[in-house]
């Protein structure tokens, strides 16, 4: 059981990792992609079905698609697509406040000792999630649909270009 | 796979008896482990050679359709028969195995490898949660449905691996022509289905088909496809499902004869016969879903035929599904892409949204007087007729034969 | 077949809905506009008579469908609707004659461009109306009955390219609100007293026993009852919506509207809202009249203010021209009946008077609606005449409509209603006043409706429009006949010998009628008074017709100087711009000089007070403690400074920082704090 | 409505699909290069050279390597050698004839116009339309042995075409035998009687009468190609 | 190391790369990538927890992930909307040079 978990854990973690480190945005992209797909299947392992599923359609299908467009609208060269090397200073120090926070978060979990629950799988239905969407967390739903929205239209307002700045833009 | 109920004919519990047969003295974990691979080998060959022949049939479909013949040459080797062609398929395989593969040198090596397996490997995935027969679910899933479609999904990522890694700015721009029909068709696609959710209740594959089990008065099957909602849900679900596995009239992406192939062109050899499959298994996934969602599944349409195995039922539904696809590839020439995401976002979106609230409005008169019940086929039939007719006046406007005026 | 209470809101809806319809409609649906509008009239007329059958089979009980409609701090504020034979039987006559007038008006507005908005605002009306009449609390009621005024408004000022339509709608909206006001106030006033608007609520309702004998237990100021001083401000809105003295003014002016508006608003609903109104609420009306120790009641006002309405109404139309506004004070004068009625405690008879006044006032307008479509929108009686041969329908039923207004004995309405009040009156012990008005004005009535008839109809054509007028098409004459026969037959439902509508409304399930000839000394009066006016002016303007339309009055020619005061309506008009405008401009000019210069002065010496006070602190300021702040702001500076360099721009520099933070915090909670 | 095209469309191909099975008018197609069907008599492509006799090929050509065509040819596809000796022809008349006649195929463009020039019937169009080789240049000139085609075949590919060529060749081949034979006549009859020069050229006339009209004969026919071409 | 810990250790680590990510690199859609990580490793942190938890019958961690997910989609979006419209204005989408706004 745990085996699993490790495995996924690593394969997640690894291409999360190199992601991080290349230089091709394409790559890093796509390379995150599978790492997310890692998590649907910690999700999966997790017995969290749904859950999975949607990561997997709204991770994978959707904000990927989000994000390789993206980059594909900011670059003006092919040239452009790898991207300038940083600066070491800033991977240096980024790598020691990250470090920092792993050590004091793995530290503090493996410190603090958990009463572990049930050991079988927790099931959770597809109907049991819609009633409690439909019944419990109405209001949620509700909101984040219409956070949505906003968000999406937000996102068009800001991403489409302004008539009048189309001719600076030409290169 | 469950363990049939010995209640069933022989022949419908035949494919599971036979596995057991096989793996019936393994140990437990292994036994598990066998069947499993037994099924993924088991759907591979069927459908990869469903693959080969469906190719065949179209393409011989076609020919009659334009009053040829279509390929009929290719010999049975050895015994130098033709049969009609039969072995056409064989002969493609080995011409595309053996074509050399060519890769730009510009491409980006791996993605431009991994472009085809990816796409054919999401499109293998779908095939699992679809029920072939009764007891024939290879995975039983709670959320089966949304596993379908999240699944289905990822091939939009492929499309764009294989437009990238080409390193061909016609590639790429394709892919971006590809993925934007995708998406767009993405949500009538996922909206179509809902009503079916809505009123099975449920997300499983078994649980849809078990909600359609039975017949009114004795011989209309209680399928959705026989209700107003369903109905165009159906319709809706098979013209995006056209569009998805990028089916004329809408295969602006690897429109030959303008774009030479989209995002394809830098493909050759193998690896195009790759992407060619997971097309034709997408088609075919697609297929399998609109039978379980809206056909029934693998039910029989009559009481009577219930002898037949339903493994067959549901083979012959595929079939008539995918001469469906080929007759209407036969009939319609390809639409522009601007057309094409015009009918998605502005005719087939909000028609998916109307007949969802049709399914509301069906489902809160199922549970009142006789009266209600048949009052809400003609109620919710004109919900759905009424703005299908205005929307393609809408749609259509301005659209007139054309007049040539200097021929 | 009845409709019960609960569902009665269905009646104002339709035609709210076809009002809706008629306002989404393009300009071209007039078809489907006007269509929906009598379709929906015709469909609440339906529901009205069903309404009518419930209400009948319990006549005495009010049923009531109560809701709250939101809830204040104190309670729910609550609404609700009304059924008892008074609602009922004003509901069948709104939508009957509304459904009339709807269909005459498809043939009058025929060639208007604006048609299809012309139906629009008449079914808000109808609706509004239809409020008024089902509603179960003073709010609701109010509610409608602005509604009721805003429509009107819309209507009289339909043509609102005519400055004199466009002034009337504004005089007509200005002149109710001044009564509304009143209204209004009585409302909150009835609200905070009761802490209810409801009328009828189980006993807690405004009008029922519990809440009148509170009310008349406080006395207001000026030793007056406190249900005296609510139903006289309640009167007020009556008054205005009424056109009752001294708020009568705008009811001639609106005839500048369409004719069917006229018909509708001046005959049949808007003016008897405010009679509606007062019997509605009679109950606190006529609470005080048990009370000896009061200056005067509340009734006895009504009473008198109707009684001088009649006579004063009837007085000016003898001395008018134009045919409308002839009988625009003529319902002036038959609204002052119905007033005096209530005024004299038989708020039966008003009611009675005024659903035969509808009726043959509809009658009577339409009828002039069709001759003035006829003869090409001439409206001047003088240049009408000698119609009685072109038009032989409408002249059979406008001359059914003025027998029944004048009052001819025994076979018209009109006498039957009109005898009740003046028996009502007669038997009021209070003042002879209102009965003797009551008296002259039927004599007024038979007289100016006979020259009124003899000019239009009798004689020769006196202009080229009048020669050539043809009869009006079948949809504007169907009503005509309906109407007529409703003016005849309607009488025989409240004769003396069989006072059915009388009984229901009272809510006696038995009938109890006494001889015809009881009291027939006062009706033989009043036969021989409704002969007396139609004999004169018979024989002033029937025996010699006029010769042209601009040959002298007869009368004119004898009183030359009450006959100009009458025709310019007794200067009410001028006495209004005399005194109201001219205070109201006094005041505004008296308030202007005061801000201009009292105020303004004032303002202006506390800012050069301020401006000193500056001046003196500047001085202080700059030498004293400009020093100090200097300091001070010069070491913000560089504390914002400092701060300023912390804020980079860089959002990695920000990310670190709370990871770091994120860090050192879980660091002094392990070491630390370790719980 | 939306979709009543779609729909009509449907059936356009369904009937198609259907007919391909059972109606020959829909369904037209041949197994090719088992079957082939008939061409059209008036395709025509690439000229070749009419034999008289498929067995002896080259001693039957028709052609008198008179190079008129060779002249005319637009392309300049066409070379021609005459031969040393001379051999009958059709008519009997002792002609030239081609000791090497080329065709490079590569260049031809046929036009027909050396059909149209030869005064021999001698070089006709073919119908070949199978001309793929292996070689590009070897063998796309074609000599005058794989030209040579009898006139039977001429027969089998233009028949009506071939009839006529054959009428005149006939008529020509009668009046040259009758000419033959009169001229044989006038010299017995000048044998028969060389004694007398009057009497002889008396006797001319009534024997030269005869010898215009075989001439005539081909004249008047010679108009008569372009009817049926046209 | 039991699971529970051993998922809380993936989180944190992943939560960590994502923020490595995030401090390290200078192109700003790879900072948001780091961001969804860190979300990501979150919502492993909920699943875990209903995973283990004593009475995982309500869901709630469920319910809380499926929220979170389409909060993230939302953000994502919103922020690679930024990351253009930056880029429209400095041509580029180097982090540390969109800092006009610095005190």
């Amino acid at each position: 059981m745990n085996a699993v978990l490790i495995v996924i854990a690593l394969v997640t973690l690894g291409a999360a990792a190199v992601a991080m480190t290349l230089r091709n945005l394409i790559h890093s992209a796509l390379l995150l992609i599978a790492s997310w797909a890692g998590v649907a299947a910690f999700y999966l392992w997790a017995g969290a079905e749904f859950v999975a599923f949607a990561e997997i359609l709204v991770y994978v299908g959707a904000v990927s698609m989000v994000v390789l467009f993206a980059v594909l609208l900011t670059r003006r060269s092919r040239a452009d697509l790898t991207v300038t090397p940083d600066s070491a200073g800033r991977a240096i120090s980024g790598f020691i406040a990250g470090g920092a926070v792993c050590g004091v978060l793995v530290g503090a979990i493996v410190a603090t000792p958990m009463g572990v629950g049930s050991s079988p799988t927790p099931t959770v239905t597809v109907k049991q999630i819609g009633v409690q969407l439909m019944g419990t967390h109405a209001a949620s739903l509700l909101i984040v649909g219409v956070l949505l929205t906003v968000a999406l239209l937000g996102a068009i307002v800001i991403a489409s270009a302004d008539r009048t700045d189309d001719s600076e833009d030409t290169p | 796979m469950i363990a049939a109920a010995t209640t069933d004919a022989f022949l419908e519990r035949a494919p599971v008896l036979l596995r057991d047969a096989v793996t019936g003295f393994l140990p437990e974990p292994w036994r598990t482990l066998v069947n499993a691979l037994i099924a993924v080998g088991l759907i591979l060959g069927i459908f990869g050679t469903l693959f080969a022949f469906i190719t065949l049939a179209e393409r011989k479909i076609l020919g009659r359709v334009q009053n040829r013949p279509g390929p009929n040459r290719a010999p049975i080797p050895f015994i130098n028969k033709r049969f009609f062609g039969l072995s056409q398929p064989f002969a493609d395989g080995v011409k595309s195995l053996t074509k050399e593969d060519i890769v730009p040198r510009d491409a980006d090596k791996v993605l431009h490898y991994l472009a085809p397996v990816a796409l054919l490997a999401f499109s293998i995935l779908t095939f699992a949660v679809i029920p072939y027969g009764r007891n024939l679910v290879p995975v039983e899933l709670d959320a089966a449905v949304l596993y379908f479609f999240a699944a289905g999904a990822a091939t939009e990522l492929a499309v764009f691996m294989a437009g990238w890694a080409s390193r061909n700015k016609y590639s790429l721009l394709a892919a971006m022509r590809a993925l934007a029909q995708l998406i767009s068709y993405e949500l009538p696609l996922l909206l179509s289905w809902v009503p079916v959710v809505l009123i099975a209740g449920t997300l499983s594959t078994t649980a849809i088909v078990d909600a359609q089990a039975g017949w009114k008065f004795g011989f209309i099957p209680h399928w959705h496809v026989f209700t107003p909602w369903g109905f165009a849900g159906f319709v809706i679900f098979m013209v995006a499902a056209l569009a998805e596995s990028n089916r004329s009239p809408f295969d602006t992406p690897e429109a030959e004869s303008e774009l030479i192939a989209g995002h394809l062109t830098e493909y050759s050899g193998f690896k195009y016969a790759l992407f060619f499959m997971a097309e034709y298994f997408g088609m075919l996934a697609l297929s399998g879903m609109a039978i379980t969602l809206f056909l029934g599944g693998w039910r029989s349409p009559l009481p009577f035929l219930e002898f037949i195995p339903s493994y067959l039922w549901f083979g012959g539904k595929l079939l008539a599904l995918i001469f469906g696809f080929i007759w209407i590839r036969a009939t319609f020439p390809r639409l522009r892409i601007d057309q094409l995401t015009r009918f998605a976002w502005k005719f087939l979106v909000p028609l998916a949204l109307i007949n969802l609230g049709n399914t509301i409005v069906w489902s809160l008169m199922s549970n009142s007087s006789a009266l209600m019940q048949l009052a809400r086929w003609p109620v919710c039939a004109a919900i759905i007729l009424v703005p299908f007719v205005v929307l393609g006046r809408k749609l259509s406007a301005g659209v007139a034969p054309r007049i040539y005026r200097y021929a | 077949m009845g409709l019960s209470v609960q569902n009665l809101w269905l009646i104002p809806l339709l035609p709210l809905v076809a009002a809706a319809i008629g306002a989404l409609t393009p300009r071209t649906g007039r078809t489907l506009a006007a269509g929906a509008a009598i379709l929906a009239m015709s469909f609440s007329f339906l529901l009205s008579c069903g309404a009518l059958v419930t209400a009948l089979a319990n006549p005495a009980t009010h049923a009531t469908s109560n809701f709250a409609w939101f809830d204040l701090g104190m309670g729910a504020l609550r609404l609700g609707w009304l059924l008892d034979p008074l609602t009922a039987f004003m509901c069948v006559m709104v939508t009957f004659v509304g459904t009339l007038i709807f269909i005459f008006s498809t043939g009058y507005m025929h060639e208007d461009a604006n048609a299809k908005q012309f139906f629009c605002f008449l079914s808000l009306f109808a609706s509004a109306m239809l409020g008024v009449i089902v509603a179960n609390s003073l709010l609701l009621l109010f509610v409608s009955w602005e509604l009721v005024g805003l429509a009107s408004y819309l209507l009289i000022g339909f043509w609102f390219h005519k400055p004199e339509a466009a002034g009337a709608a504004k005089k007509a909206f200005i002149t109710t609100r001044i009564g509304d006001l009143g209204l209004l106030l009585g409302m909150l006033w009835l609200y905070d007293s009761t802490g209810s608007l409801l009328f009828y609520d189980g006993g807690h309702g405004v009008l029922e026993a519990g809440a009148l004998s509170a009310l008349t237990a406080h006395t207001a100021l000026g030793g007056f009852a406190l249900s005296t001083i609510i139903g006289l401000l309640i009167f007020c809105g009556a008054v205005g919506k009424s056109g009752q003295f001294p708020l009568h003014v705008w009811l001639p002016d609106a005839m500048e509207g369409p004719t069917p508006v006229s018909a509708l608003i001046h005959a049949a609903t808007m003016v008897a809202a405010g009679v509606f109104l007062i019997a509605r609420v009679y109950p606190l009306m006529s609470a005080d009249q048990a009370l000896a120790h009061v200056p005067f009641h509340a009734l006895t006002v009504v009473a008198f203010i109707g009684a001088i309405t009649a006579l004063m109404g009837a007085l000016i139309a003898v001395a008018q021209n134009d045919i409308k506004r002839i009988l625009a004070f003529s319902t002036v004068s038959q609204l002052g009946y119905m007033m005096l009625a209530i005024g004299v405690g038989s708020w039966v008879a008003a009611i009675f008077h005024l659903l035969t006044h509808a009726f043959f006032k509809a009658l009577l307008f339409l009828g002039a609606g069709s001759v003035i479509h006829a003869a090409h929108h001439e409206q001047d009686i003088r240049s009408l005449g000698g119609l009685r041969s072109h038009m032989k329908v409408t002249f059979a039923t406008f001359a059914i409509g003025m027998m029944a207004l004048a009052g001819v004995p025994f076979l018209f309405s009109g006498f039957w209603s009109k005898e009740g009040i003046l028996h009502a009156a007669h038997e009021w012990d209070v003042s002879r006043v209102p009965l003797l008005f009551g008296l002259a004005a039927v004599v007024l009535t038979a007289f100016y409706m006979t020259r009124l008839v003899a000019e239009t109809f009798f004689g020769k054509a006196r202009s080229h429009a009048s020669e050539h007028a043809h009869e009006s098409p079948a949809s504007m004459t169907l009503p005509l006949v309906v109407l007529a026969v409703c003016a005849i037959a309607l009488g025989f439902l409240g004769t003396p010998a069989f006072p059915w509508l009388q009984a229901k409304l009272l809510g006696e399930t038995e009938v109890l009628g006494h001889s015809l000839l009881a009291g027939s000394g006062l009706m033989m009066l009043s036969v021989v008074l409704v002969a007396l006016g139609l004999g004169t002016g018979w024989a002033i303007y029937g025996r010699v017709t006029r010769e042209k339309s601009t040959s002298p009055d007869p009368l004119a020619a004898r009183f030359p100087g009450v006959i100009a005061f009458l025709g310019a309506r007794m200067k009410f008009d001028e006495l209004y711009a005399a005194t109201v405008f001219k205070l109201n401009a006094a005041t505004a000019t008296f308030a202007d000089v005061l801000d201009r210069f009292v105020w303004d002065g004032a303002v202006r010496f506390l800012a050069r007070l301020g401006e000193f006070a500056g001046v003196v602190n500047r001085e202080a300021d700059e030498d004293g403690l400009n020093a100090g702040f200097d300091a001070g702001s010069e070491s913000l500076r560089g504390t914002g400074k400092a701060y300023s360099r912390a804020q980079t721009g860089d959002a990695h520099g920000y990310l670190r920082i709370i990871a770091i933070g994120f860090v050192v915090l879980v660091l002094i909670m392990m070491l630390g704090g370790n719980r | 409505m939306l979709g009543s095209g779609l729909i009509q469309g449907l059936a356009v191909t369904a009937k198609n699909l259907v007919g391909s099975f059972h109606d020959p008018a829909r369904y037209t197609n041949v197994e090719y290069p088992e079957v082939k069907t008939k061409l059209p008599e008036a395709y025509r492509n690439f000229p070749f050279l009419v034999t008289e006799s498929a067995s002896d090929p080259m001693g039957t050509l028709r052609c008198v390597a008179c190079q008129i065509c060779e002249k005319e040819c637009p392309p300049q596809c066409i070379y021609i050698e005459k031969s040393k000796d001379k051999k009958p022809d059709a008519t009997g008349k002792m002609q030239l004839f081609p000791a090497v006649f080329d065709i490079d195929t590569s260049v031809c463009m046929s036009c027909q116009i050396c059909v149209e020039v030869c005064p021999f019937d001698a070089i006709k169009m073919d119908q070949v339309f199978e001309v793929a080789t292996t070689s590009r240049f070897e063998a796309l000139l074609l000599n005058r042995n794989q030209l040579a085609k009898p006139n039977t075949y001429y027969h089998s590919i233009h028949p009506t075409e071939a009839a006529e060529v054959d009428g005149r060749l006939a008529a020509e081949r009668k009046a040259a035998e009758e000419k033959a034979k009169a001229a044989a006549a006038a010299k017995a009859a000048a044998a028969a009687a060389p004694k007398s020069a009057t009497a002889a050229a008396s006797a001319t006339p009534p024997s030269t009468t005869p010898t215009p009209k075989p001439p005539a004969a081909p004249s008047a026919e010679a108009p008569k190609p372009p009817t049926p071409a046209a | 190391m039991t699971a529970l810990q051993l998922c809380l250790v993936f989180s944190s680590a992943l939560f960590c790369v994502g923020l490595v990510g995030a401090l390290a690199r200078s192109n700003t859609i790879l900072v948001l990538l780091g961001i969804e990580l860190m979300l990501n490793a979150a919502n492993i942190n909920f699943i875990a927890f209903w995973r283990f938890s004593p009475s995982p019958a309500p869901a709630t961690g469920v319910m809380f992930v499926i929220f979170s997910i389409a909060v993230a989609a939302a953000e994502a979006a919103v922020g690679l909307a930024l990351v253009i419209a930056v880029y429209r204005h400095q041509k580029n989408i180097r982090l540390q040079e969109a800092n006009r706004l610095k005190g």
